[in-house]
C-alpha cells in the first residue's frame, strides 16, 4: 500500500483536507483556526481553501459553538470542533457529556450525534496549570462517548477517519509533543484504523507495557534501555481507550506475566487506573507481579521547566516503574 | 353594531377559533392527566406542565411549518409535542415510562424527542439547549434551506451563560432562530425579581444587535398574530430574533412542587388567573357567540374523554425489557456490560 | 459523649446552623436554597433564621456563582455552595477545578480558598440520564480538592464541620437516597471526623467489601446475607476519597485476603478502579482471589423506574461480585 | 496665549505628568524585556505583553487605593503588577520561573499575584476570572468595606458565557465592581468584527441595567480623569459599572505571535501608532513643555538601565529545588507522591 512520509500534524490535516472534500457535511468549527490557521497550524491553509461555510472561527465560547456543533450534528451535518487545548473542553463538558453523549440514548435511538472533538490534550511547554490537562481518562469514563488518542501519524489519520466516518461523538485527543514527529502514512483515501483495536508497538517476551499517544514513545524510550540489559519490553499501543480493546492487552500479559500501565495524566484516579484494574481481575493467574502504574504527578502543572518535568513521566520514571515490580 | 364590533374584534376564523380552543383544552387536560398519573405512581422523576402557557405553543408552533422547522425547549415540553404532531400515547407513554414511549421510557417528561415532527427536545439541564438550538438553525442556514428554528427557554434560563454565548453566535452569523423566552416570573421557587438584575428580559437580546421584544401570552389570537409576524421576518431575513412572552405557571413548578407558598399568595395566582388563556378563549368565543354554551362544554367533555382513552392505552404498554438498558448508548456498538 | 437520633438531612443541616453561627465567615449560596428552603429540603429554615446575607439565592449560573464564591473565599470567607443536584457541577468544573483548585499552587501559597461545595450526587428516583450523575470520582481525581462522602449522619456531620473549618476546596457529596436515614449523631458542637480515616462499619474476617457513600449500606446488606451463609464480610467505609486512607483498607485486605470494591459511578473508570489498582499493586501476595469491583452500568440513566434499578448496583450485584471471587 | 492654552489644557500637575510618563515607559521597556528575555528562552510558555495599553493601568490603578482596592486580570498581567507595587525583580522572576518570583516559578506570566498588594492574578482561561472578581466585590460588600474592585478582561472575554453570569448577579446584588473591557480590537487572531455582533462592548452592561459607557484608552490624561471618575461613582454608589476602553495591541498576541500578517497589515498598526499613548503622552509634555527633550531622554535610559538590573537580578535567581513541586497543592498536606 502506497504511503508518504509525514507529520502527526500533516496526518491530522491531510485527512480533514481529503474529508471536507468527500462529504459536503463536513465542517470544521473552532477558535483561530481558520484566519489564524489554528494555533498549532493543523488547520493551516484550509479556511483559504475552503472559505468560511466549511472552516469556521468562533468567538471564544467552548460550550457555545461545541453545543452549536452538537445541534448542527443532530440534524445529519457532521461537525469536527477543534479545542485549541483540550483543557478548554472543560468548559464545554455538559455540553459533551451531558447532552452530545447521551441524546442518542434519551432519544431511544432517535438522534445520532456524528461529531468529532479534537485538539491536542496534555502538557506542552510551560504552559502553566490551567493549559496541560489530560482529559481523555474522564472522557473514556463517559458512555456515549468514543475515546481514541493516536501516537504516530498513521494512527491519527486512520483513526481520525474512523472517528469523522462515525456516527457517534468522539474524542480525538492530540498530544502538543506529537505534532512534528514523522511516519509513513498510507496514501489511501479511504484508509481507517478501527476503534478497539490495540497496536503491539513493539514485541517483547518479558514484560508488557502499556501507554497511548506520547507516552507510546517514552515507553519504547524506555524498552531500548531495557533491551540493552536483555529484557525485552512488549509496548502496547492501546490507541482507542473507548472502546478498550482489552484481548490485546490481556494476551500480552498472559505472555510476559509482568505488566506496567503508563500514562501523562494525574496518576490518581486516572485512565490507567482502569487499565490496570481490568488487568488484575482479567490476568490474576498470570501475573507473576502486581500490575504497575506509571502516572503523571498528582499536581497541578508548576511552570518553570524543571518542575514540570518533574510532573512528567520519562523514560528513566518507567524504568523505575519496571524495577519496582522486581 | 354589537356583530359590527364583533366583526372587528375578530381576527380568526370561527374554524381557527375552534382549533384554538379544542388545542388549548387538549393540553389542559392532557397536562391535569399527568399530575394525576404522577400522584398516582404512574409516572415519576420531575415532571412540569404547561397550565397557563398554552398559548406559547397554540399561537406559535400553529405558525410553523409543522415536520419542516426545528423546535427545542427544555423539560415543560408536553405541548410542544402534542402540538407537533406526536401520536399522544406514545407522550402519554413516554411520560409513564413504557416501551410505547417516544424513547420507549428512556427519556421521561423531560426529555420528549420526535424527530420527525421537528421537536428534538426535551432537555433537562437549564439554558443547555439553546446551544443546541443555535446548531439547528446553524445547519438550516449551512444547507441553504428556510426553516427557522423555535428555541424555548424559561426566564431562569435566560441567565445561563451559554445562552448569550449562543445568542451572540446567532447574531455574529444571522442564524435564523427565534428565542422565545417563556417568562412565568418564576424560576422554579425564585421570582423573577430576585433572578434577573433587568426584568426586561428581551434587552438581552438587544445587546446583540438582534431584534428583540416583550409581548403577552395570555392571549392566544393575539399570540398567533405575533407569531406570524415575527416568523415571517425570521424566514425572510434570515436573522435571528428575541422575543420575550409574558406567561404565568398556574401550577406548581413541578408535580413534586407541593408548597408554593413559600414564593406566592393564593391572592397573585388569583389575580392571574383573570387572565387565563382558556377563560380569555372562551370568553371571545361567548362575545362573538361563535359556538354555544352547550357545544363548548360538549367539546370540553369529548376532549376529557379523549384524554383518558390516551391514558388507558398508555397504561396498557408494557415497560421496557430489562436487556434494552444496553441499547442506544451507541449507534453501532454496546457499552461494557455488567456492574 | 451525649448524642440524639438525627436524619442525614438534619445532620448536614444542623452543622450548617451552627457553622453559621460559630464564624461570620461562614455563608450558604445556590438555588432555590433560600426562600425555597432548598430542593431536598436540606436548608429548610435557614434563610428565615439568618437572612439574605448569610444565605443566599442565586441565578441559574452554576459557573457564575461557583466562581464568585471561589474570589469571596481568595478573600478569607467561608462560602459553602449548594450544588442542587452534584450533576449541576459539571458546569462549573472549570471555577472548581481550573480556579478554585488551583490557585494555592499557581500562587506558590499566597491565596487560599476556603470553601466547600455540597449536594446529593448519584441517582434519585427517576430523574433520567442528565439529573443522575456520580462525580465524586472526577474530582477524586483532581490535586488541589479534597473529596468526602459520608455514608451516616454522624459521619455527615463530622465530615462536613472538618470541610467548613478546612482552608482547601472540599467537595462534600451526599446522597438523595441518604438524607432521611437516622443515626446517632454526637451534639458537640465542634465533633469533626478528620479526612483520611475510613471507617469499619461492619467487621469481618473472611472478605472485605469496600464503599462510600449510600453503597456502604447496599454492602452491609450483602454482609447480612453473606452471614447467613456463614462468610462474614468486613465493611470498609471509605468516607474521604482524597485523601483515602489506603491503611485501613490494605489492612483490612491483608486480614481477609480478598476483597471487592463496590462504588456507584459507571463502572468503567469509576474511582472503585483507583482503589482496586491500589489494593492490587499494595496487597499483591495477600490475595487470594482478583480485586472485585461492582459499579453502576455504564449507560447513562434511563428514566424508566425498571431500567434505572437495572443500572445501580444493589445487594444482589454485590453477592454475585463476591461470587464471582469463587 | 499659547502658554494660556497649554494652560487650559493641562489637567494634571508636572509631577504626575512626570510620574505617568516614567511608568508608561517602566512598562513599555519591562514588556520589551520580557519579549527579549522569551526569544533567549529566559522565559517559556505564553508570555503576553501590555505595549500600547499602558493608560488602562496607568490611568485606572493610580486612581484606585493600591493595596486596599482589588484587582483581577487575565493572563496580560505584568502591568498591573507592576503598577500595583509588586517587587519588579520578583515580577521578572516569576516571568523567568525562579524561585524568586511571587509564586516561586509555578505561577509564571500568566499567573502573576501579590494578594497583599491587592492583585489577585493573572488567570488563564479566557473569562473565568470575571466570575472570581464577582466574588472579590461580593467579599466586599458582604463586609461592608468600600473597597471597589476592577476586574480587566479583553474583548474576547467579553463573549463568555460566565461573564454575563456574573453581570447579572452584580447587577442583580449591586456589588462594587467596574468591569474594564479592554478593548484592543483583537482576541488572538480574531478580528473584533468576526468576533462580537455587536462590536459596542459596553451595551451588554446595560442590558442588565448596569452603567456602562465606551471610552479612550490611548490618551493617559483622559484615562485617568474617567477612572477618578467612574471609581468614585462606584466607590460612593456601590453599584457595578461596565467600561469598554478602545485601545489597541500594538505586540503580537503573545511573544509565540510571529506572523501578524495573519490577521492585519502593517498599516493599519501605523495608523494605531499614531495615537501610542506613549507618544501621546511626549507631545504632550512638549506642547506644554513639561521637560526639555534631554531629561525626557534622560528618564528614558535611566528606566532602561534599572530595568536591565532588574532582569540581571531575576536571571541571579536560582530555580526552584525539585521537591518543591508538591508544595502548596494543599494548605495542610501533601499529594499522593511519586510517578
Ligand atoms: C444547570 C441546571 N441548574 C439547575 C437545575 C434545576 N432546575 C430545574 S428547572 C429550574 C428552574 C428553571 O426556571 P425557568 O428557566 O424559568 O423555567 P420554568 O420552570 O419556569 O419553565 C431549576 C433551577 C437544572 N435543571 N439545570
Ligand atoms: C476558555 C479559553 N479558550 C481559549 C483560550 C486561548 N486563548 C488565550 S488568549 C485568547 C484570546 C483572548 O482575547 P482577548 O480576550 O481579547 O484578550 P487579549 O489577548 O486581546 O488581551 C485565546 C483564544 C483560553 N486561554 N481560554
Ligand atoms: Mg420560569
Ligand atoms: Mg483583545
Amino acid at each position: 500500500m502506497a504511503s508518504t512520509m509525514t507529520t502527526y500534524r500533516d496526518a491530522v490535516r491531510d485527512c480533514l483536507i481529503e474529508e471536507i472534500e468527500r462529504d459536503e457535511n463536513v465542517f470544521l468549527i473552532g477558535e483561530d483556526i481558520g484566519r489564524y490557521q489554528g494555533t498549532f497550524k493543523v488547520t493551516a491553509g484550509l479556511f483559504e481553501r475552503f472559505g468560511g461555510r466549511r472552516v469556521i472561527d468562533t468567538p471564544i465560547t467552548e460550550p457555545g459553538f461545541t453545543g452549536i456543533a452538537t445541534g448542527a450534528a443532530m440534524t445529519g451535518l457532521r461537525p469536527i470542533v477543534e479545542m485549541m487545548t483540550m483543557s478548554f473542553s472543560i468548559l464545554a463538558l455538559d455540553q459533551i457529556i451531558n447532552h452530545a453523549a447521551k441524546v442518542h440514548y434519551m432519544t431511544g435511538g432517535q438522534a445520532k450525534v456524528p461529531m468529532v472533538i479534537r485538539g491536542p490534550g496534555g502538557a506542552a511547554n510551560q504552559l502553566s496549570a490551567q493549559h496541560s490537562h489530560s482529559l481523555e481518562g474522564w472522557y473514556a469514563h463517559c458512555p456515549g462517548l468514543k475515546v481514541v488518542a493516536p501516537s504516530t501519524p498513521a494512527c491519527a489519520k486512520g483513526l481520525l477517519r474512523s472517528a469523522i466516518r462515525d456516527d457517534n461523538p468522539v474524542i480525538f485527543t492530540e498530544n502538543p509533543g506529537l505534532y512534528s514527529i514523522k511516519g509513513e502514512v498510507p496514501d489511501d483515501k479511504d484508509f481507517t484504523i478501527p476503534f478497539g483495536k490495540a497496536r503491539i508497538a513493539r514485541e517483547g517476551k518479558d514484560l508488557t507495557l502499556v501507554a497511548y499517544s506520547r507516552m507510546v514513545h517514552v515507553c519504547l524510550a524506555a524498552a531500548e534501555e531495557l533491551s540493552a540489559e536483555g529484557i525485552e519490553a512488549e509496548v502496547v499501543d492501546v490507541r482507542s481507550l473507548l472502546p478498550l480493546d482489552t484481548e490485546t492487552i490481556f494476551g500480552s500479559v498472559k505472555k510476559t506475566h509482568r505488566v506496567v500501565v503508563v500514562y501523562e495524566d494525574w496518576k490518581s484516579g486516572g485512565f490507567g487506573a482502569e487499565i490496570a484494574a481490568r488487568i488484575g481481575e482479567e490476568c490474576f493467574d498470570d501475573l507473576d507481579a502486581p500490575v504497575g502504574r506509571v502516572g503523571g504527578l498528582n499536581v497541578p502543572m508548576p511552570y518553570t521547566r524543571n518542575l514540570e518535568l518533574e510532573c512528567i513521566p520519562n523514560d528513566k520514571d518507567v524504568l523505575a516503574g519496571v524495577r519496582k515490580l522486581g | 353594531m354589537a356583530k359590527q364590533a364583533a366583526h372587528k374584534e375578530l381576527s380568526a376564523t370561527p374554524t381557527e377559533i375552534e382549533k384554538y380552543y379544542r388545542e388549548t383544552l387538549y393540553i389542559r387536560h392532557f397536562e391535569e392527566k399527568c399530575n394525576i398519573a404522577y400522584r398516582a405512581g404512574k409516572a415519576g422523576g420531575y415532571l412540569h406542565v404547561y397550565i397557563g402557557m398554552e398559548p406559547l405553543v397554540v399561537g406559535w408552533i400553529n405558525s410553523i411549518k409543522k415536520g419542516y422547522d426545528y423546535v427545542i425547549t427544555a423539560y415543560r415540553d408536553h405541548g410542544h409535542a402534542l402540538l407537533l404532531g406526536s401520536d399522544p400515547v406514545a407522550v402519554m407513554s413516554e411520560i409513564m415510562g413504557r416501551s410505547g414511549g417516544m424513547s420507549r421510557g428512556k427519556g421521561g417528561s423531560m426529555h420528549l424527542y420526535d424527530l420527525e415532527k421537528g421537536l428534538f427536545g426535551g432537555w433537562g439541564i437549564v439554558g443547555g439547549h439553546t446551544a443546541l438550538a443555535g446548531g439547528l438553525a446553524f445547519a438550516a442556514k449551512y444547507r441553504g434551506e428556510d426553516r427557522v428554528t423555535l428555541c424555548y427557554l424559561g426566564d431562569g434560563a435566560a441567565n445561563a451563560g451559554v445562552f448569550f454565548e449562543t445568542l451572540n453566535m446567532c447574531g455574529l452569523w444571522d442564524l435564523p432562530i427565534i428565542f422565545i423566552i417563556e417568562n412565568n416570573e418564576f424560576a422554579m421557587g425564585t421570582r423573577l425579581e430576585y433572578h434577573a438584575a433587568d426584568t426586561e428580559l428581551w434587552k438581552r437580546g438587544e445587546a446583540f444587535g438582534i431584534k428583540s421584544e416583550r409581548i403577552d401570552g395570555m392571549d392566544t389570537l393575539q399570540a398567533k398574530k405575533d407569531a406570524e409576524r415575527i416568523i415571517d421576518y425570521v424566514r425572510k431575513e434570515g436573522k435571528p430574533y428575541v422575543v420575550e412572552i409574558m406567561t404565568y405557571r398556574f401550577a406548581g413548578h413541578g408535580a413534586a412542587d407541593n408548597d408554593q407558598a413559600l414564593y406566592r399568595t393564593p391572592a397573585e395566582v388569583e389575580e392571574h388567573r383573570k387572565r387565563d388563556p382558556l377563560i380569555l378563549l372562551q370568553d371571545y368565543i361567548k362575545r362573538n357567540n361563535l359556538m354555544t354554551e352547550e357545544k363548548m362544554e360538549a367539546i370540553d367533555s369529548e376532549i376529557e374523554e379523549e384524554i383518558d382513552r390516551i391514558y388507558e392505552a398508555a397504561d396498557a404498554s408494557p415497560f421496557p425489557e430489562k436487556d434494552e438498558v444496553y441499547d442506544n448508548v451507541y449507534t453501532d456498538m454496546e457499552p461494557e456490560k455488567g456492574h
